[in-house]
């Protein structure tokens, strides 16, 4: 199965603590070129340990005890939580402009005019130019977009999302999502999208895994699952959702 | 049927940021009123005056006519009781559940000290829970477990008003559904009116009779839940509405 | 007059209702630095009204325990008169004030008969370059120590420096002394066992081991705390944003950790002023030093009022000016402290 | 190890054969030998009684003087950190005036002024051993205040005085007998440093401090004189300070 575009594959891969408590096991999966793979598991399930095995970022007291990941191209990865994700002492743009000259090892000064661009690409207001601000400063929806603007700093190929907008407003997580569709078709990077919320992994991915307790129980086109799940844990899923009547009103003047 | 809960032009300022501002809302006897908005809208705000934990700048809270003041009879405390968000922050790690039930059936003597045991049992039961919890601390729960119990606390002084701050956002899905159906089923039994406040639309679709929408401190629509969902009046509605991510659902 | 503020008694009661004036909306910088200045303010006035109070918690009669039971009753009088404790006690605060702001000291020493502002000044600089330097060797040691022990977590080193507070929590400062001394002075004659000799390169020789005596009480509880933040910070999720992005961990640690971590820390620091002020008086007795201790106990010894009320004032409004600067140096490092508390 | 300090200084009488103050100017500093297992001072004092005896003292001073502040501390930082407001004010003012007077200075001044001996220990320690309590237990009622469990027993009806005894306290106390013990042994150094400066305890009661000042004579030659109460007051130090952190860990893993 593995073929010439697949950019990230994982095999077999198990974590568990130092003190031998088994945690993921045997997980394996892949992504191809500009793809978008999501996993979704309620928590505890392992996903987002997953996700930080990918990038060697395993806390100190979870080792790997078996598989292999290969990755072709960098990966970058953004947390849930973007009030803690930053650097609370230093101001936005700098922090942007550190991972930009550390990772394109540019100077201090065209780092910072490659940061604001970045800044501007993803839709931050133009002011961050003339007072650089805090990230207390910012409002939730925004300083997700700083946390993305640092992951495409270091031009990646593959982005790794660990929950981005379980801690946003509906409304906000809608615009990042679409900003995160919009700059993965233009920058063509893969993208491992993990949630516990069903609708945005079935709106987003092409192919989903479902895990439980650290396995994978169920994977396949997002379609297929959906249709017709295998496994009782995915058809629990499924069923615990609530379901919207479809919005049928017309508002003059949309 | 007589309103049991009016809110009558309720502003709440926090040193010049405005939470409240001229909310009127009132909550028929027996029926679930949903409060929809994003963080910073004020529905906490709005529940924790309901509850007496913030005094209003402005404004009155009337309760089966009566006007609830800062200090409030024994009555009125009995009478309306809270369920909170998080989980882990909703017990007192110190207490055992025994303590924790038998607290408010004893402040308000719902029950003699000799039938106390009977009625702890009785209440974990009514949340399905097994009696060798009353011994346990809080740390030996799951998250669906303490809001359980805290439903349980809440509901040991036979309350008229229930208010619910998002008891089900920190959970994970599957155990959310269980929660939100003894919700509903304690709502049937003991005839509560409940305030149910939520972010997530499905939550409010699954429990609520009628639909608020408040925004910045002011409550932009009401409306019963079908109508709501269907075509809701105000602008910024649609736009919630539009936002919540669908599930393509397929005829299995 | 170094202290030509304002009347304290107004801003004393205005100082505890403003200082909730940062309010939510644009608090810029100045108002949470006016607010510290206004605490900082009614701390000092609250300082004077002890400082003079002082002598009035005496049991019996102080007169009589300056000249000794056998004083004749007209020198008690006499001395009385002089001490203005026969005025009624609200015309003493007033004249106590008076003198206060307009000679910056309180009274003149019984023993020497010279003011005691000139007193102590002349004795402050020994006292003052023990603390300096004190203070110097504690936040030193201490940022070293923590930053290994926290870098290397369940080391070995870490266990030492667990261990080595509890240990050192129960050494008495001049106890810490004489142990020093006996080694480095008697037995490996390093550093000179008393006094200060000549010249300011022989003065600091011979501070250096007294300094250590009492930054080694201070290291103790600096760096524990200040492990216990970095360690805090280092879980922290920016840490894990910033490594994903491929920033070297050296970096991360020295320009991102580090700066989180010291806030609380200094708080802590600003807090243990006052009991290294007091652990260096104690050292200076140890140590036979000429400093603001050993004023302290002769004052004691011959019961000079004045002396020992100016002492306390002055040690009192250092550890306030201090902690004020560490409050605001805190604001600046931390824009959140400032916008709204 | 503390049971065995405690239990040495509650028995010394019968342990050692001599009063603490008998003189015998036959042997004067004699090194440690078979009757003087700690060898003797310079009045001919056998070391080691004064040892345990004046262990008795400085333990009993240390706990006696701890009581009152222990419960000052607590009682004022709950009222403080609950209330907020004007009383944290008040508060807060007061711990700021009292910790600006460093600690020994106020010690010093107060024992000189109510005459040496005990009294003077009290009445200081009386007036500002209850910052450090206040300081910790303020600081952790004002969290609770927020929890969602103070919330609901308000929402209940309880009266605040319930609510600070039954919910508030048992919360603040494990914390603050932690503190406690760090604390105590703060107090056993002030004490021995009284005695030390020679305006504590008064000398012919045994004190581990005029025992070190009296051997600060004979320094170069018996310097086991003032080194071995030094680490009687050390050995205290460890004792409590291990039974603090223990309680720590265990209250941290309930």
């Amino acid at each position: 199965m593995m073929s010439m575009s697949t950019i990230l594959e994982i095999n077999q891969l198990s974590l568990a603590t130092t003190n031998k408590k088994q945690l993921v096991t045997d997980v394996s999966l892949a992504v191809g070129k500009g793809k978008t793979i999501g996993i979704v598991g309620e928590s505890g399930s392992g996903k987002s340990l997953t996700l930080r095995a990918i990038i060697q970022l395993l806390p100190p007291t979870i080792i790997k005890v078996g598989g292999t990941i290969r990755c072709e191209s960098s990966c970058a990865m953004i947390f849930q939580d973007p009030v803690s994700a930053l650097d609370p002492l230093c101001p936005v743009v700098r922090q942007v402009a550190e991972v930009v000259s550390y990772r394109q090892h540019l100077s201090r000064k065209t780092s910072r005019t490659k940061a604001l661009e970045l800044l501007a690409l993803l839709g931050l207001p133009e002011d961050l130019k003339r007072n650089d601000r805090y990230p207390h400063q910012l409002s939730g929806g925004q300083r997700q977009r700083v946390l993305i603007a640092i992951a495409l700093a270091c031009r990646p190929g593959i982005l790794l999302c660990d929950e981005p907008t379980t801690a946003l407003d509906v409304t906000v997580q809608k615009q990042i999502l679409e900003l995160l569709a919009k700059l993965q078709r233009e920058l063509n990077f893969a993208l491992v999208f993990v949630t516990h919320n069903l609708a945005i992994a079935s709106a987003l991915c092409t192919k989903l895994y479902v895990m439980k307790e650290g396995r994978i129980v169920e994977q396949g086109r997002t379609q297929d699952i959906l249709a017709n799940p295998q496994h009782a844990y995915t058809k629990m899923l499924i069923d615990s959702v609530l379901h919207l009547p479809d919005l049928k009103g017309v508002i003059a003047g949309e | 049927m007589s309103d049991a809960l009016q809110i009558k032009n309720i502003t709440v300022n926090y040193g010049g940021f405005i939470a409240l501002n001229q909310v009127n809302l009132q909550i028929d006897a027996h029926t679930t009123l949903g409060l929809v908005g994003e963080s910073g809208s004020g529905k906490s705000t709005l529940a924790k005056v309901v509850a007496g934990l913030v005094t209003p700048d402005e404004g009155e809270v009337r309760f089966s006519e009566q006007v609830l003041r800062k200090r409030r009879t024994r009555m009125q405390h009995k009478a309306i009781q809270m369920v909170f968000q998080n989980p882990d922050a909703s017990l007192n790690p110190k207490h055992t559940v025994r303590q924790i039930l038998s607290e408010g059936l004893l402040f308000h003597h719902i029950v003699p000290r000799s039938q106390l045991m009977d009625r702890c049992r009785e209440l974990l039961a009514l949340v399905h829970l097994d009696e060798d919890a009353l011994v346990r601390y809080p740390y030996a729960f799951s998250g669906g477990q303490r809001q359980r119990i805290a439903i349980a606390r809440a509901i040991s002084v036979e309350p008229n008003l229930l208010i619910a701050d998002e008891p089900t956002s920190a959970l994970d899905v599957s155990v959310q559904l269980s929660v939100l159906e003894l919700l509903h089923r304690l709502k049937e039994k003991l005839n509560l009116t409940m305030l149910f406040i939520s972010h997530d639309m499905g939550v409010i679709n699954a429990v609520c009779d009628t639909v608020a929408v408040m925004r910045q401190g002011r409550i932009i629509e009401v409306s019963p839940k079908e109508q709501f969902f269907l075509h809701p009046k105000a602008d910024y509605s649609y736009q919630l509405l539009s936002a919540v991510p669908r599930m393509p659902i397929f005829n299995r | 007059m170094k202290m030509h503020m304002l009347n304290k008694r107004r801003i004393f009661r205005k100082g505890i209702l403003s200082n909730r004036a940062a309010g939510h909306t644009a608090a810029t910088v100045s108002i949470s630095i006016l607010s510290a200045l206004l605490k900082a303010m009614a701390t000092v006035a609250c300082i004077i009204v002890a400082v003079f109070f002082i002598i009035r918690i005496v049991p019996g009669d102080p007169v009589k325990m300056i000249l000794g039971e056998h004083a004749s009753p007209s020198e008690i009088i006499q001395m009385r008169h002089s001490l203005g404790l026969d005025l009624p006690l609200g015309q003493q605060f007033v004249r106590f004030l008076h003198h206060l702001f307009m000679y910056g000291d309180t009274g003149t020493s019984i023993i020497y008969n010279v003011s005691t502002r000139t007193l102590i000044a002349e004795r402050t600089p020994v006292t003052l370059l023990l603390i300096v330097m004190a203070i110097a060797i504690t936040i030193v040691v201490a940022v070293l120590l923590a930053m290994i022990a926290a870098t290397h977590k369940d080391g070995l080193v870490d266990h030492l420096i667990r261990i080595f507070p509890t240990i050192t929590l129960g050494m008495p400062v001049f106890w810490v002394g004489l142990l020093l001394i006996l080694v480095f002075g008697v037995w490996l004659h390093w550093f000179p066992v008393g006094g200060t000799s000549g010249g300011l390169f022989g003065t600091l020789y011979s501070l250096t081991l007294p300094a250590i005596t009492v930054a080694f009480s201070q290291i103790p509880s600096l760096v524990r705390s200040l492990r216990a933040q970095l360690l805090d910070v280092l879980g922290s999720d920016f840490v894990v944003t910033l490594k994903a992005a491929g920033i070297p961990n050296r970096v991360i640690l020295f320009r991102h950790v580090l700066r989180n971590a010291s806030i609380p820390t200094l708080m802590l620091l600003g807090v243990n002023v006052s009991y290294l002020i007091g652990g260096t008086l104690v050292i200076e007795q140890v140590f036979g030093l000429k400093g603001i201790g050993s004023l302290l106990f002769s004052a004691i010894s011959s019961r000079d009022f004045p002396v020992i009320q100016g002492i306390a004032l002055y040690c009192a409004v250092a550890v306030v000016l201090i902690n004020l600067f560490i409050e605001i140096l805190s604001g600046y490092l931390d824009p959140r402290l400032k916008g709204d508390d | 190890m503390l049971l065995l300090l405690v239990s040495l200084a509650v028995f010394a009488p019968l342990i050692s054969r001599y009063q603490p103050a008998a003189q015998n100017l036959a042997d004067i500093l004699r090194p440690s030998s078979a009757n003087h297992w700690l060898g003797t001072d310079q009045l001919g004092r056998d070391l080691f009684t004064r040892l345990i005896y004046a262990a008795r003292t400085d333990l009993r001073i240390m706990i006696l003087a701890e009581i009152l502040p222990f419960c000052t501390g607590i009682f004022l930082g709950m009222l403080a950190g609950y209330y907020g407001k004007w009383i944290d004010a008040l508060v807060t003012l007061m711990t700021n005036t009292l910790i600006a007077f460093p600690f020994y200075l106020i010690v010093i001044v107060v024992a000189f002024a109510s005459g040496a001996g005990e009294r003077g220990i009290y009445i200081t320690f009386a007036l500002v051993g209850w910052i450090v309590f206040a300081r910790v237990v303020k600081g952790l009622s004002a969290s609770l205040r927020k929890q969602e469990w103070v919330a609901s027993a308000k929402v209940l009806g309880l009266p605040d005085s319930r609510i600070l005894l039954f919910h508030i306290l048992p919360n603040v106390l494990p914390q603050a007998i932690v503190v406690l013990m760090t604390d105590m042994v703060g107090l056993l150094v002030a004490i021995v440093t009284l005695g030390y400066l020679g305006i504590g305890i008064a000398p012919p009661t045994p004190d581990w401090g005029t025992m070190i000042s009296e051997g600060q004579t004979f320094i170069y030659s018996k310097w086991w004189l003032s080194t071995i109460p030094g680490f009687a007051v050390v050995y205290t130090g460890i004792a409590l300070s291990l039974i603090g952190d223990g309680l720590a860990d265990l209250w941290r893993r309930k």
